[in-house]
């Protein structure tokens, strides 16, 4: 498989999101909740604090060296839901048929009805804010996507002839599942996937600004992003690195699902002689 | 002195965006209040210049020695927009139907004080028992007990509906009142219109030909249209007002007040530490509040000396609030066994001026001196329904606390239930005396000495952290004049009395 | 003799990969005559089909010529302005490409697919050129073609469909038709049918045939002459009923062994299949050494 | 020839078509499959042949057990393998499988050679890394790979290749019955020679029954013993492969025998006179106008096989 | 096609059913009530009697399967129920506000639609250019940057600092007041459509048929507009309608911002104040809306496509 241009910038910038999460603890300068000193707030960008400080006086680089954490967690931890139930039922549905494939098919169908935001918030005021629930909200919400996928895909394999083969040799049905069909749609799975971490990262963001987003002091871009938004004139700072980590994160996660579909795509592989 | 007549103002309507409803008597909320202070009239009013409930739809009245029995004399000139007259009938059918148990509308609680309001609340008795018509225009109300009932009667839920209305479920699409605007058109999300009433009983009031109030519930946009000049004025939160203040075009038309609201953490007793009054002093040591309402509230507050607010009759000038003092407070909490501090919740609201962002002020703070705070955040809804089921281990709120402030100090009677504002459970035999006796007391500075002085008791006791009364700002345009810094509610402004002048711009005239 | 239609000299074709030229076809040279037939052969790979694309000039991106000629009556293609490239596609060059189901636009009826011919080439308007569409498609003998002209082409079969890909092909009477496997995706009775078709129509007004596949039974029951491909090259050219009888090139003879004939087993017992492999035991060298080996022409005896 | 190991008895198959009526509730029925019968032998290669549609795949298909007849059995060694006591996938895989037509889109792309070949082993028992081994060496040598070559990926291979890894995963399970669906339609011609030369070693060798189907007359002649004509789910021919090649009698045979081009047409001397040497019946009795095409969701008309020489059976109209 | 058009519509009635039966029980499990929202706002007492009695009046205090019984016998009779708080019937609250959602949707749609298609096609009809790559760029930033920002930055730009257009509001629904919200509203899906414009018409124009076309001697104008537009759109359009269906219930933080009287701003109030039977009439109304949407483009589907009809 090759890879193109949009596919290395996307996952360059992915990797950067990922080690800037995982290396925060040593490389942010500060604690990103204790170290708040309210005669340091609304500075502006210096040599002590690279990105300024926010409205607590705590350091913005290290909360947005921490956000990515808990971004990453929401836009990971959320997509993993979404595809476990996507393709779980979305799988054994194109597989199975009949009144359960109509079952997955109906439910599918519901959850695109309801807006996903709106069913997010619902979930979210049911189970109280904060992480786990944030994770579970947005994990519940999206998977319509891809189950259709799942089982489209699904019913493509399960013709294939080594779907058939599999079945002849005695294999089980489950057994066919998981070694046959799954190993072999795991790339628009990952699609959507990467697809989906953008928007989680973004519906983050967008619950933030209803109230319900990331349980506080824990840094998260979304609720740093909505709490700048008054003070856009007087500390801009604030807002335009998490902003902008958000905005280079879901590009990252959207460059690298678009690089994988292009490269899984027939029509976009160059054919080599 | 000038006035002009004429023009639309374009008032803002920030709390949210949506009006619930046009029955104002069906609503609890300051966001349809600013509908009903153009059309509706209650019995009395607020005056904001006397700092005290005044005579509104009553021309005089009479009290009985014993201060129980009031008789009105109402306005002959007062008629309703839709051409009825005002007479006591009116009176009398409007209290019935906000304290018709079938309606169970929020201002209720008010007519509560009118004696056998309760039993016909409860639905046990066909009538308001102290409510007595005299003739058209004298009505005879019997409270139950020597109190100002202005108080309670002054409250826009408690407004005069005319009795002539067939259709009541009218009321809520289109209202009638006495107010110095007529109703004319409601956008439901986005804005209501009013329009002069010529008949308004006040002498050449009003000036404005029409007001729309429009809803705007988010700050930065009301921001940007108030500075396009699409609005005439606008609530300010903490940062705009910093940054109003700093705009030399903007920083001379602003409208400041000390509003009758105290903010603070309320510590629930059921806590082993907080029953200990040192740990709760403690608290108030350790916390830095005057650099955090300078801070991250940007001075839009005021630092809380104790429970009665600034503009409160009963409020001590003198008294200090509690000084920082992070090693004091580490002694004390030594003292009452916790030397290395313990961790308690704090519930809140994403509010930015008492809710979660304070508490992530107050965690590093506490921090040092060992105690350990975790916010629990939960929707406004949810605050309040935790904080009245006492479902805290602390809450962090914003509580009205005036104007009058006898019942702003029954919050901390042990005979108030915790759900009706007893929100800590407050029992001090000691205060319960001091209050009893404000409450028989019929001199006011008397009153208000006793007051003070339970207030005082309460700050030391410190059953809150207090932290602050809140400064409601509005940022107003130049051509607008007459508003008035009401401590009750700033949004709240006497459209009777509001002008503008030749600067308006052509979409104002 | 007569001026060849066709005549393609030394045509070289490659794929350019940035600045490299991968070569596809090497030195390929053949003529077509007014209302022959000419078939082409060759193993999967072996660059038929980019033949006949190079002559219609519908190579895509990366395949590009890079040497030789393709002369059509006088006028080379390669060097044609687009323009007029287009206007001799489809007028006087036509083609019929392999996969019936696919080649025909799913949400227009077979009619006006028909029909943009006339448009296109004629300057018919609308309504005429439906009415000649009908008569098109009752000439490749389509049952009821004023019903059928409406029709989508998933309700039709796949021999009607491959039908209609020859109306269009034959709308404007083209002096040269390419069909590319026009039958590898039908029945084998259909497919006798659509063959004898092509045939017949093109034998009625002289058409010239470029006949290309890989089922030697299929060229043998269309084509006067047959060029054999291998790799990129053209090993082998000769009448058909020459070069059945009498293969040269090793590759055109373990084609001919490899094929089960129809009657060919004997009554007990059968005979094993030539495999190719072990003809032409190293394959790199066919491969390596592939057009530098003199090509099998017709007459010319090894 | 020995007893016949598999038996195929009135076989139907009906697919029902749901209808563009309201509620989707009116049925077709397709008729598939329409009684078909036959057996084969051990060690015997039968091949059905048709044009697309007549019922070939499905009627394998029942065989594997991947398609429920509607009405008809099957039994293989006199076992049932449809109905209640229908074996399990795992029983059946020992008796009968596949080789499919598509090499590329009949091996898992990610899974290597190795990987295809010995999880069947695994999952039927056979668990000791050197028996796999060792059965692996064997069946890859036995259809003309190396060894090495199992630790590569199905893209590494070339169409030929492929069908080769094909064959080897059908037959590591030692069945005794393959179905071979179209083996080579979709093979390059000069490939196509090596598969077919493999699988007629492979039968001889391992003695195994090939059920074949194809539309490809030419390789039928040539690895068949036994032919089944299928028109429209019928079978209206079966016999010897010298019966229905030199001697057809239905005129849909004929006709698919016509169909087919030939090079030897263009070569004076034909090989063989025999062929072409037509037996005549007259047209009417057939019944079946095999240019008109049956409605294949009606139920087929009355006609019956009869014998018209040793084991050459020919459908003729009842009525 | 009349046939299919009501079978498809039947269609839909499980659901509306399945999507009322969710949102009933999540919004029944939802803490904090509405008598308590209502009463309990701090300025007063919150009066336990009261707060009884309105949720006796109510019907809150009934079991939740007799109250899900009413809800669904109600809705049969196609009565959304009353408001909590403004005692309306809830299809009134709604009526009200439906148009204004519906124009900020359909503004928001033509504005994604005359921005993307043109972009699609011509990222398709030159891939790997820069044209190609600027727009995905483009569109991909379209989809990173979150709504509210994106919102604000428009409105300080075009209200505050060019001054051409009204920051805010629905004004007397005019033209100009809708343009900054439809076009914060319409980015993302112009992002996605744009996407989908340029797969689409990639995957048309590698379908054999355009081959076909070009051999018939078409001009590569005529094949754009005979062949490849028309297909393209069969494979747009669902993305069209999956984006139109949920635009007016993505609106909520737009609506918000721009203080636009959309439902997703009554929805979010409803949710505030606990109004659970309008916030069940508008998750019901928008999800129709979804589904009305979808329908009808399976309709055009049909319409267009002619192999769907057999279905
Ligand atoms: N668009 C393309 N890009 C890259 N390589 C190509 C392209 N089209 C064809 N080729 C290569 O050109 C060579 C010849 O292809 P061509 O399609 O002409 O073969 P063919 O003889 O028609 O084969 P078949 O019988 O399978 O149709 C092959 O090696 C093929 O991989
Ligand atoms: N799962 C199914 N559902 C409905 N109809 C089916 C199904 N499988 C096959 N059919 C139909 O049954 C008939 C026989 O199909 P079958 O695949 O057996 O034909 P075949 O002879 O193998 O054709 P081909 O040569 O094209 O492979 C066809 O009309 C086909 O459309
Ligand atoms: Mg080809
Ligand atoms: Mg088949
Ligand atoms: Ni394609």
């Amino acid at each position: 498989m090759r890879f193109g241009f949009n596919f290395w910038l996307g996952a360059t910038l992915t990797a950067l999101v990922i080690f800037a999460g995982i290396l925060a603890p040593w490389i942010a300068p500060f604690d990103p909740v204790f170290n708040a000193d309210l005669m340091n707030s609304e500075l502006p960008p210096d040599a002590t604090f690279w990105f300024g400080t926010d409205a607590q006086g705590r350091d913005v680089l290290t909360r947005t060296l921490y956000g990515a954490q808990i971004s990453l967690t929401v836009g990971i931890v959320s997509q993993l839901i979404n595809s476990l139930i996507g393709v779980t039922l979305g799988m054994t549905g194109g597989y199975w048929g009949g009144w359960w494939d109509d079952l997955v098919s109906g439910l599918t169908n519901v959850m695109l009805a309801i807006p996903s935001l709106i069913f997010a918030l619902a979930v979210l005021a049911v189970l109280g804010p904060g992480l786990p629930s944030l994770l579970i909200a947005l994990g519940l919400t999206n998977w319509s996507w891809t189950c259709r996928v799942a089982r489209s895909s699904t019913l493509s394999l399960k013709s294939q002839g080594y779907v058939q083969a599999a079945k002849i040799l005695g294999y089980g049905d489950m057994r066919i599942m998981f070694t046959q069909i799954l190993p072999n749609m795991m790339g628009p799975i990952l699609v959507m996937a990467t697809l989906g971490m953008g928007s989680a990262v973004l519906s983050e963001a967008a619950l933030s600004f209803i109230g319900l987003g990331i349980q506080p002091p824990s840094p998260s871009w979304g609720s740093m992003l909505t709490d700048a938004r008054q003070l856009i004139q007087l500390a801009p700072w604030i807002a335009v690195f998490p902003g902008l980590a958000i905005f280079l994160t879901v590009l990252g996660f959207n460059l690298l699902g678009d690089g994988l579909r292009d490269s899984l795509d027939p029509h976009m592989r160059t054919r080599k002689p | 002195s000038g006035e002009h007549y004429g023009g639309t103002l374009i008032f803002t309507a920030p709390y949210g965006s949506n009006f619930a409803t046009l029955d104002e008597q069906a609503s609890p909320n300051t966001q349809e209040e600013l509908i009903a202070q153009a059309i509706h009239r209650a019995l009395y009013s607020w005056d904001s210049t006397q700092n005290k409930p005044v005579l509104e739809l009553a021309a005089s009245e009479d009290v009985s020695s014993d201060g129980n029995v009031h008789t009105y004399h109402l306005r002959k000139n007062a008629i309703f927009h839709n051409g009825k007259p005002l007479t006591a009938d009116d009176i009398v059918y409007s209290y019935k139907r906000i304290a018709n148990p079938k309606n169970a509308f929020p201002g209720a609680s008010y007519i509560a004080v009118i004696q056998g309001a309760n039993e016909y609340i409860a639905g046990k008795s066909p009538d308001i028992s102290g409510l007595k018509k005299i003739d058209e225009n004298t009505l005879e109300i019997t409270y139950t007990g020597p109190i100002d009932p202005g108080f309670s009667l002054m409250q826009n839920t408690t407004a005069i509906y005319p009795s002539n209305v067939k259709d009541e479920s009218s009321f809520a699409t289109h209202p009638v009142g006495l107010g110095p605007f007529v109703f004319k058109a409601h956008v439901p999300g986005s804005q209501v219109v009013v329009e002069k009433f010529d008949k308004y009983y006040k002498e050449g009031k009003p000036y404005l030909d029409h007001i729309n109030i429009v809803l705007m519930a988010e700050d930065a946009t009301r921001d940007v249209a108030f500075r396009n000049k699409e609005i005439d004025v606008s609530i300010l939160g903490p940062t705009h007002y910093e940054i109003y203040q700093k705009d030399p075009a903007l920083k001379d038309h602003l409208l400041e007040v000390a509003e009758v609201y105290t903010r603070g953490i309320g510590l629930n007793p059921a806590l082993k530490p907080f029953q200990d009054k040192r740990v709760r002093q403690a608290i108030n040591y350790a916390i830095n509040t005057p650099l955090i309402v300078q801070r991250l509230i940007k001075n839009k507050a005021y630092p809380a000396t104790g429970w009665l607010p600034l503009s409160s009759p009963a409020f001590d000038k003198n008294k200090a609030p509690y000084a920082f003092d992070p090693a004091k407070a580490k002694a004390l909490l030594t003292e009452a066994g916790y030397p290395d501090g313990f961790e308690f919740e704090v519930t809140a609201s994403p509010n930015e001026s008492w809710g979660v962002p304070i508490v992530e002020a107050i965690l590093p703070m506490l921090k040092k001196v060992g105690i350990t705070v975790k916010p629990k955040p939960v929707e406004s809804t949810v605050l309040g329904d935790q904080v009245t089921t006492n479902n805290f281990q602390s809450f962090l709120w914003s509580i009205p606390s005036g104007p009058d402030p006898l019942s702003a100090m029954r919050c901390f009677y042990s005979k108030t239930p915790q759900s009706a504002c007893n929100f800590t459970s407050y029992a001090s035999s000691e205060f319960d005396k001091l209050f009893e006796a404000a409450e028989q007391e019929r001199d006011p500075s008397k009153q208000s000495d006793l007051l003070r002085e339970a207030n005082n008791l309460v700050q030391d006791d410190a059953p809150y952290w207090f932290f602050n009364y809140n400064k409601a700002v509005m940022a107003y345009q130049p051509w607008v004049h007459g508003l008035v810094p009401d401590a009750n509610e700033l949004a709240i402004q006497p459209y009777d009395q509001i002008w503008i002048d030749e600067i308006a711009p052509a979409s104002r005239k | 003799m007569t001026q060849p239609l066709l005549d393609i000299r030394n045509l070289h074709l490659g794929l350019r990969l940035g600045r490299d030229l991968h070569p596809l076809l090497n030195d390929i040279s053949f003529q077509i005559m007014p209302g022959e037939a000419y078939g082409l052969v060759g193993e999967s790979g072996s660059g038929k089909s980019i033949t006949s694309l190079a002559v219609m000039g519908l190579l895509r991106k990366p395949l590009s010529v890079s040497g030789g000629e393709i002369i059509f009556k006088d006028r080379n293609l390669l060097t044609l302005p687009k323009r007029e490239m287009r206007r001799l596609r489809g007028k006087n060059v036509a083609m019929i490409f392999q996969e019936p189901m696919t080649a025909l636009n799913p949400l227009s009826t077979v009619g006006r697919q028909i029909a943009e011919m006339f448009i296109l080439h004629q300057g018919k308007n609308w309504r005429e050129a439906r009415r000649l569409a009908v008569d098109s498609l009752a000439r490749v003998r389509v049952p009821n073609p004023e019903r059928r002209v409406n029709d989508y082409p998933h309700q039709m079969s796949g021999g009607l469909r491959q039908r209609v890909m020859i109306a269009i092909a034959l709308a404007c009477d083209p002096d040269l038709l390419i069909a590319d496997e026009p039958t590898t995706a039908l029945d084998v009775t259909v497919q006798a049918e659509v063959l004898k078709l092509i045939k017949d129509l093109c034998a009625e007004r002289q058409t010239a045939v470029l006949f290309i596949s890989h089922d030697l039974g299929v060229i043998a029951a269309v084509c006067q002459r047959v060029g054999v491909m291998y790799a990129g090259c053209l090993v082998e050219e000769n009448s058909t009923d020459r070069l059945f009888s009498d293969p040269q090139h090793p590759y055109t003879r373990g084609l001919l062994g490899a094929l089960p004939r129809l009657g060919g087993r004997l009554e007990n017992g059968r005979q094993r299949l030539v495999d190719i492999d072990s003809i032409i035991t190293d394959r790199s060298i066919l491969t390596k050494t592939r057009c530098i080996a003199p090509r099998i022409k017709e007459g010319s005896t090894p | 020839m020995t007893a016949p190991i598999l038996r195929v008895e009135d076989l139907h198959v009906r697919f029902s078509m749901s209808g563009g009526s309201l509620f989707g509730s009116s049925r077709h029925m397709l008729h598939a499959v329409n009684g078909v019968t036959f057996s084969l032998a051990k060690g015997e290669c039968l091949s059905i042949v048709g044009e697309s549609g007549c019922g070939k795949t499905t009627t394998a298909l029942t065989i594997l057990g991947l398609q429920q007849p509607t009405e008809g059995t099957i039994s293989y060694r006199g076992q049932p393998f449809t109905g209640p006591n229908a074996p399990t996938r795992m029983q059946r895989a020992k008796a009968v499988q596949m080789v499919f037509q598509d090499p590329y889109a009949s091996l898992n792309p990610r899974q290597t050679v190795r990987k295809s070949l010995s999880a069947p082993l695994r999952l039927h028992g056979i668990t000791a890394a050197s028996e796999i081994e060792a059965r692996i060496e064997v069946m890859l040598k036995n259809v003309g790979l190396t060894p090495e070559q199992a630790n590569r990926y199905p893209h590494e291979f070339s169409g030929g290749q492929r069908q080769r890894i094909g064959i080897a995963r059908a037959l590591i399970l030692e069945p005794e019955i393959v179905v071979l669906d179209e083996p080579v339609s979709a093979l390059d011609l000069s490939i196509r020679a090596q598969i077919i030369n493999l699988l007629l070693d492979l039968k001889e060798q391992l003695s195994l029954s090939y059920l074949m189907i194809s539309h490809d007359l030419s390789v039928v002649e040539h690895m068949s013993d036994r032919v089944l004509v299928m028109y429209f789910g019928e079978v209206v021919e079966s016999g010897g492969w010298q019966q229905i090649f030199q001697t057809p009698a239905h005129p849909y045979t004929r006709r698919l025998i016509a169909a087919i081009p030939n090079v030897d047409d263009r070569i004076s001397t034909p090989p063989n006179p025999k062929s072409r040497d037509l037996i005549v019946l007259k047209n009417a009795e057939f019944g079946t106008d095999t240019r008109v095409t049956p409605d294949v969701f009606r139920p087929p008309s009355q006609s019956k096989l009869i014998e018209i020489a040793e084991q050459h059976w020919v459908r003729i109209s009842s009525v | 096609m009349f046939i299919f058009t009501i079978r498809r519509v039947l269609q839909t009635i499980p659901t509306v059913i399945v999507a009322a039966l969710i949102i009933f029980v999540i919004f029944s499990v939802v803490p904090g009530t509405f008598a308590t929202s209502l009463l309990a706002d701090g300025k007063r007492a919150a009066d336990p009697q009261l707060i009884a009695r309105l949720n006796e009046e109510l019907g809150l205090n009934k079991p939740l399967v007799e109250r899900f019984a009413t809800y669904i016998t109600n809705l049969a009779h196609f009565n959304l129920g009353t408001s909590f708080r403004t005692r309306q019937p809830v299809i009134n609250l709604i009526t009200d506000r439906i148009w204004a959602s519906f124009i900020l949707a359909s503004a928001a749609m033509m504005f994604a639609l005359i921005v993307a298609l043109p972009l699609g096609f011509i990222a398709a009809l030159r891939p790997g250019s820069i044209v190609d790559t600027a727009t995905m760029i483009g569109a991909v930033s379209g989809l990173s940057v979150p709504e509210f920002w994106l919102g604000l930055v428009l409105m300080y730009i075009f209200a505050l600092q060019l001054n051409w257009l009204p920051s805010f509001g629905y004004g007397d629904g005019s033209f100009q007041n809708l343009i900054l919200p439809a076009i914060t509203l319409g980015v993302a899906p112009m992002a996605l459509l744009a996407r989908t414009t340029r797969a689409g018409v990639l995957d048309v124009l590698h379908s054999d048929f355009i081959r076909t076309a070009h051999a018939k001697g078409m001009s590569d104008v005529k094949v754009m507009r005979w062949h490849v537009a028309r297909n393209a759109l069969v494979l747009i359009i669902t993305t069209v309608g999956l984006q139109f269906g949920s635009l007016v219930g993505q609106a909520v933080i737009i609506e918000k911002l721009f203080a636009w009287p959309g439902i997703g701003s009554l929805l979010v109030d409803s949710v505030a104040i606990r109004d659970i039977p309008v916030v069940q009439g508008t998750i019901l109304v928008i999800v129709l809306w979804f589904l009305a949407i979808n329908t009808a483009v399976d309709l055009i589907y049909a319409a267009i496509d002619p192999r769907i009809k057999q279905g």
